[in-house]
């Protein structure tokens, strides 16, 4: 389903709430030119790294690589892409690009080197970094459970950028850890509307 | 006690009760351990968790619950987990009372540089930026030198990481306070003179009359 | 049937399987009782909930669970609570397939006035302007005239609720596509001649050769 | 508590998920000059109009005021300003100014009465209104329930504003139906962190 050259959304936190049979499936499928965009590119052999070391990758949008040396190596051969993004830049670029914002007007990286070639805009007397959306061709996202609508639930630590990525991909895939019946996750604990997930593969166990 | 604990220590004094506090990995993470259970602090990992609890025992631990880091943690009672998008809105909405984090250099603007060395090493901001911009008190915690040369500069050589005069710099030798008008050292460490600090600082200090001793808790 | 019914039937004609749709108050709520249930749409109310369901029995009601209009609703298996971030994010993001909507005035550009009368009605624009402007289709349903004068006019005399053009026009007179080159007269209401929908018709209709009548399912 | 002149949040949308408690004490007390930021006017005699009968809110900021007479009668009198704002560029006016955005980016009001006086940016080829952001002195939230350290669950759609207005204020005010023990709310159920409430107030059975 997923094509050469797509831009991807990944859930995840060094690996922590990445959705690791849909990354497998990529690796095995052996998809490249790929745009990955998640919080950090993991360690070499975990996660999202996988994506890396197959060779899969030609640009990664994320905010950390320090502990993938694989990544900053393939980073400094020129083989691979990197833009870094403030983590908290990163998650609001996502979101605007999700929900229908032009952009992101913050104080984060003003007067260091992510200001460059950015605009920057004074409202009343403080400067922001008009910072740009971005959206995916696919979200990948893990979670604890769904219903067969889509509806998600998160696990602690496993949220990170899965519940913002699910609004800013053209084709949401989610891969909870269980499924459950429609009608026993309450309203109230539905993080992400199945209405925004396009299909569901449980993890297998 | 070696620097990385003095240093740890004297952090722990600048916790407030009731106060919202994130620390970095590697020596900021230390400071938890040195700040007293009473003070009711909430800890938060900017990967997702308020109310950071210690590492649980073997063979407890949980593959969805990890700081920063990625290291395993715990939850206290009166734990809530947060999406990033939560979490940064915390950081940068002014929620998040203090910060301390590494530094590779802090100058006489208060300025910190802790995110790359250009040609060499160049890991990503990650959540410093953000931390560094929003966090009410950003305290840096660091050893004074690195390699012999001081990590107290006239003027960061190294790309900043926010144009933001930091609250406080701690390391081993010194508490250091930045101001309007410059450093201003405010404690020496243990067994540390003034002229001690001063031969170790390529930065200016401002050194009021009276100096007194890191208090360790 | 009366000319509310009409208007209602034929709107719940453009419902596909598995859109999410939201549903203005007044008429346009009339149109969740002509959606067959196996279509399995969900209905979003922008006060935060997808998967509207029914008003409850008597006695049945839950204070905490009203549609946009405040009135008691039901919620279906599947259902989720959202606040009004993630709501109007679903709006303005184009998550939302279908929103219907009533109207003042639509004019000749297919753009839409509905939320204020100057120096009469100052309701205000609650979430229509989000509606209009970020819905995939925009369903205008509306009578074809008030006190006599036509809605559909050549440009909107009132305040617009969005610089866009609407995706369809449905009165109990006729069906009317709003495109680049003008209202195409898609559909006759029952009983209804071109004649008749050009008479009442302010603004200039585009007329193909073969205008059908409509269906109401 | 709350001065004469205060900037309130209050939650609620017609009245569901608003802190009825708490509006009845400021009636009570009859503290003047407020400015309400709030989803709409509600009714006489109900939730937030309450403060308008009482001639209590010298400004309103909300997206409707067409169910409540008072309010319009008040307008048009010139004894209450009101400025109305799109329901979704609203509660992201909130939402900036409570996670320190120096504005909002939005197509919703481009090209009507809502873009006078306002900056109009066009990023990549769209225009988007730059609207500023909101904060309160105050927000006063209805939550469904709490723990002693503050961590709040919201119900249905009484969660409309509540969770956003939590982020936007100097002093947060909850009115949970309940209070539970610290440890009883798990971890993945909390909507607003208890780091965010300054004070619980139980609401009266």
């Amino acid at each position: 389903m997923i094509p050469e050259g797509a831009v991807l959304l990944i859930g995840g936190f060094m690996g922590v709430g990445s959705p690791h049979r849909l990354i497998d499936a990529i690796v095995a499928r052996g998809v490249g030119g790929l745009t990955l965009v998640n919080n950090d590119t993991c360690r070499p052999g975990e996660g999202v790294g996988k994506l890396i070391d197959a060779g899969l990758v030609a640009r990664a949008i994320v905010s950390h690589i320090g502990l993938n040396p694989v990544a900053q190596k393939k980073m400094l051969a020129g083989e691979m892409q990197v833009e870094l993004v403030p983590q908290g830049t990163l998650v609001e670029r996502i979101r605007a690009g999700g929900v229908g914002l032009g952009g992101v007007l913050t104080p984060t990286g003003i007067g260091t080197l992510v200001e460059e070639g950015k605009q920057v805009l004074e409202i009343d007397g403080r400067r922001f970094l008009l910072e740009k959306p971005i959206r995916g061709d696919f979200a990948l996202l893990d979670a604890r459970q769904s219903d067969y609508v889509g509806n998600l639930e998160y696990s602690l630590t496993a949220h990170n950028f899965n519940p913002v990525m699910a609004l800013a991909a053209d084709t949401v895939i989610a891969e909870p850890h269980h499924i459950m019946p429609v009608g026993v996750i309450p309203p109230d604990a539905v993080k992400t509307p199945g209405v925004l997930v396009d299909y569901i593969l449980e993890r297998a166990r | 006690m070696d620097a990385k604990e003095i240093i740890a220590r004297r952090v722990a004094q600048e916790v407030r009760p009731g106060m919202l506090v994130n620390l970095g990995i590697g020596l900021p993470s230390m400071v938890a351990n040195f700040v007293p259970s009473d003070r009711h602090v909430f800890f938060q990992a900017e990967n997702g968790v308020i109310g950071l609890g210690a590492r649980p025992p073997e063979g407890m631990e949980e593959r969805d619950l990890t700081d920063a880091g990625g290291g395993f943690v715990s939850a206290v009672p009166g734990a809530a987990s947060i999406d990033s998008a939560m979490s940064f809105g915390l950081i940068r909405g002014g929620h998040l009372d203090m910060t301390v984090l590494g530094g590779l250099q802090v100058d006489e603007r208060g300025y910190l540089a802790n995110w790359m060395v250009p040609g060499q090493m160049v890991p990503g901001m990650g959540g410093a930026m953000d931390l560094v911009a929003g966090a009410r008190r950003v305290i840096v915690a660091m050893l004074h030198s690195a390699r012999g040369a001081s990590k107290i500069v006239p003027e960061c050589t190294l790309p900043l990481t926010a144009a933001r005069r930091v609250s406080l710099i701690v390391t081993e030798m010194a508490v250091i306070e930045p101001t309007v008008r410059g450093l201003v050292l405010r404690e020496c460490g243990p067994g540390v003179s003034v002229e001690d600090i001063s031969a170790a600082t390529e930065a200016a200090l401002i050194v009021p009359e009276d100096v007194p001793q890191m208090n360790l808790g």
